[in-house]
Formats: C-alpha cells, structure tokens, sequence
C-alpha cells in the first residue's frame, strides 16, 4: 500500500488529535505512531505573540521534498506534516508532525527527522510580539537547530 | 539584460522595503552572490539587507540556492534570513 | 512548577487525544510535545489478537522509576506514561507515552528513552492468539530493544 | 527456613503451573539463583521452567534482581521471561 502524505500549510488551528487519529486508519497493521507538536511559547511571560511569515510556494515544495526524503529512509505507512502561518498566542499549536511504522524506531526517527528539517529548511520565519506591545525581533536562528539537521547526513 | 522576479522575505524584506519587484539585471550578473552585490549597490535599504552576506539565504524557483549557483534561466530568486520555522 | 506526571496501567482502552491535550493543559511555556502510541498489529493478518500479561505491583512501580529517572535527566513539564493489559485487536492501542519540554529535543529524546525502557524493563509479556483460532507464542524478547535500551547508558 | 512468596508470570507460570505459591525456603537457599535451582528440583514443571536461566528475569519485592543478589528478607520473588511490553 502506498504511505499516505499529508501536507498541509495553513493560517487555521490543526487538531491534533483528529491528525493522530488519521495516522493510523487506513492500516491495521500500524504498529507505532510517533507524533510531534510545536507550540507558541511566552517564554516567560515576555511575549504576548509570534507571527509566522512564510513563502507561500516553496513552503509546499520545500516541505514534500523533505518529505519525500523521509519516506526513501525509513518504511513508512503515513506522514503527516501541518505547518501554520500568521499569529500565534502562547500556548497555540504551530507545527504537528506525525509518522507511522511497524515499528518505533523507524517512527521515532523520521518524526524527528522532519521536525529536524523543517526547523532549517522549511522557508517559514518567527516574528516576536513582545507583551509590552511592542513588535519585537524576528527570531534568530540557531547554530544547534542546523547541527540536528547536519547528523542525519542528507542534503535535501 | 534578464528579467527577473524577486521575492524578500523577514527581515531582509523589511530592510529592502518591497516583498516583491521584477528586475532588469544586467548580463554581468551571473551567480547569486552577483545579483545580492548587484543589488546593494542600489540604495541603503539594499545595502543594508545584504550588508552581511552569511545571514542572506537564497532560493531560485523554490529551491535553496548556495552564493555560486548561477541565476541563468530562474524566474523568481528570494533572499531571506536563516529559517526559524517548525 | 512540579512536572505533572500520569502513570496508568489499565484494561481499558486509551483517548490519546486527550492525553495529549493533558501534556500541554497546565502550562504555556510548554514548547514542545512529543508522543508515541504502540498498537497492536495483525503481521500481515497472521494474529487475531495479542494478550498482554503483566505483574501488576511491580508495573506500577517500574514505570515509576523510569519516569523519574527520565526526570532527572531532561527538563520535562510533563509526563504520561499509560499502559494496557488484557486482550487487544489489531489496531488498538497498547501503550501511550508522551513528553512535554520547552524545547523539541528534550522532548523527543525523554518519549524514546521512555519506550526503550518500557519494553525491557517494564514487566509486561505478550501472548499472540492466531487468525485460526489457535492460542500461539509468547512474543520473544528482541535482542534490538536490549541494545536501543543499553544506548542510554542509565540502570534504571 | 524462611517463608515466601513466589510469583511467576507468562510461560514460566505455565510451565509451573501456578500463579502463586507460599513455600518455606531451606536456609542453604541463597541467592536468586540458589532458588532457581531448588525450585527446579520440584518436579519436571519446574525443572523445565528454569531449564534455560538465562531466559528467566527476577524481580525481588517488585524490583529487577540479578542471578547472584541474595533474597534475604525479601517477601515476594518473581520469575519471567525477557519482557516484551510496550
């Protein structure tokens, strides 16, 4: 049977559950779901928002590539990739990642791997609203986000 | 001289001041580091986005693109900061 | 804040939406969630079922210590560890694990360090009933979730 | 002699053909693995149940026991194979 890929970019909430849930129900022979999800933080209490800027094309294409990738690695029966753009208070879902295997390590490592990738290579760009109301910086990337990248040794 | 879509992206797009623009670039131009020198030469915000050249990721047609890959051909390059997405 | 922690070990069967909304709930500074759900597997149409016995005073008790050292060694918000015994259809879910931390690494390494732990330390034993009718095998251990263990470099 | 409680799970309590027991252990009784060996000497369930030691675990009051720790003062020992939960 062939994966079943989604890939979404979208301004709206994902539920979560209900993209669990999909991971799963095409297939009884499932063995392992490893999920991910990314939340706006308020770091504190010092931000009140991020706004995620993306670029509409190649976010898309960007993201299948990685995606495709994933699916020549490991043997996979679904993957599930949901990215969110615009404003995010703390606490809302930015991106679920979803992978389903036979087997857990096969799943935990590709979850991982596209979360992996996604930080690096999806063009989507953090923007800090601060709780103060002021706009704040747009958020640095970082050198140990392009080190996890790096030790899955493939250029995608 | 090549026309050309370009796309900016964050903080290099709040420093070039347009998300987007089409341009005449000049056949001198090869590569993508040709075209970021090129067009810091046009005013401050320009010099400015491009003003360190490390922090400037490219894309031509929505692929990322290294300083030496050449422009010949693309129809749209974006130039953005490092991705802070996922 | 005191991480929040839920161990189960139940007959019934599991939500995994709602334990994954329990892993974010109670805080908004939680960054990242990362969450595995193991189910039970038909091998291709092979069982009709797998039976899971467990030691019910030490399961508790196992987990414990698995979830604390998990605690000591990542900075983790919350935990949930749920684990199932008695008869399951292919398709249902076995064991649910789910971290919540600031950041994604932390919470993906502590949901694996969990998982491989679970599976040779936690006293649990799988009997398959065949697609026949017939009562089959005790599933045997595996040699590869020793070693998946052994990685982490922890006696627990 | 000391009292105790012996718990077996999965093939190991088929093959001894119990759940649970009270038995009163001879002092000579040691180890883990001192028990293993006069449990075996029982009966042929037992003696096939430990037939392999290497693919019995034990647990001493709910917690993993090795081959050579001794069971002094414990109150319940347990006997199954590798697990094979999650």
């Amino acid at each position: 049977m062939a994966p079943r890929v989604i890939i979404r970019i979208q301004a709206n909430a994902f539920d979560a559950a209900k993209e669990t849930d999909a991971l799963s129900s095409h297939h009884d022979d499932v063995g392992a779901i490893s999920t991910f999800i990314g939340y706006c933080r308020s770091e504190g209490g010092r931000l009140a928002a991020l706004e995620l800027e993306h670029y509409p094309g190649m976010a898309d294409d960007e993201i299948k590539r990685v995606v495709d990738q994933a699916l020549q690695r490991w043997p996979l029966s679904a993957v599930s990739v949901i990215h969110r753009f615009g404003v995010m208070k703390p606490g809302d879902g930015i991106v679920f990642v979803g992978t389903a295997s036979s087997h857990r390590a096969e799943a935990f490592a590709a979850c991982e791997f596209l979360m992996d990738y996604l930080k690096t290579q999806a063009p989507f760009w953090k923007k800090e609203h601060r709780a103060d109301g002021t706009v704040g910086d747009w958020v640095e990337a970082k050198a140990e986000d392009d080190a996890a990248a790096a030790r899955w040794k493939i250029n995608v | 001289m090549t026309e050309l879509k370009l796309v900016y992206f964050a903080w290099v797009r709040e420093r070039v001041g347009v998300a987007d623009e089409q341009v005449d670039v000049p056949s001198a131009v090869v590569t993508v580091e040709d075209l970021a020198r090129w067009l810091s030469s046009r005013d401050e915000g320009y010099a400015s986005a491009f003003e360190n050249p490390k922090l400037v990721r490219a894309a031509i047609d929505h692929v990322h693109a290294k300083p030496h890959d050449p422009i010949t051909g693309a129809r749209e390059i974006a130039f953005f900061p490092p991705m802070t997405g996922g």
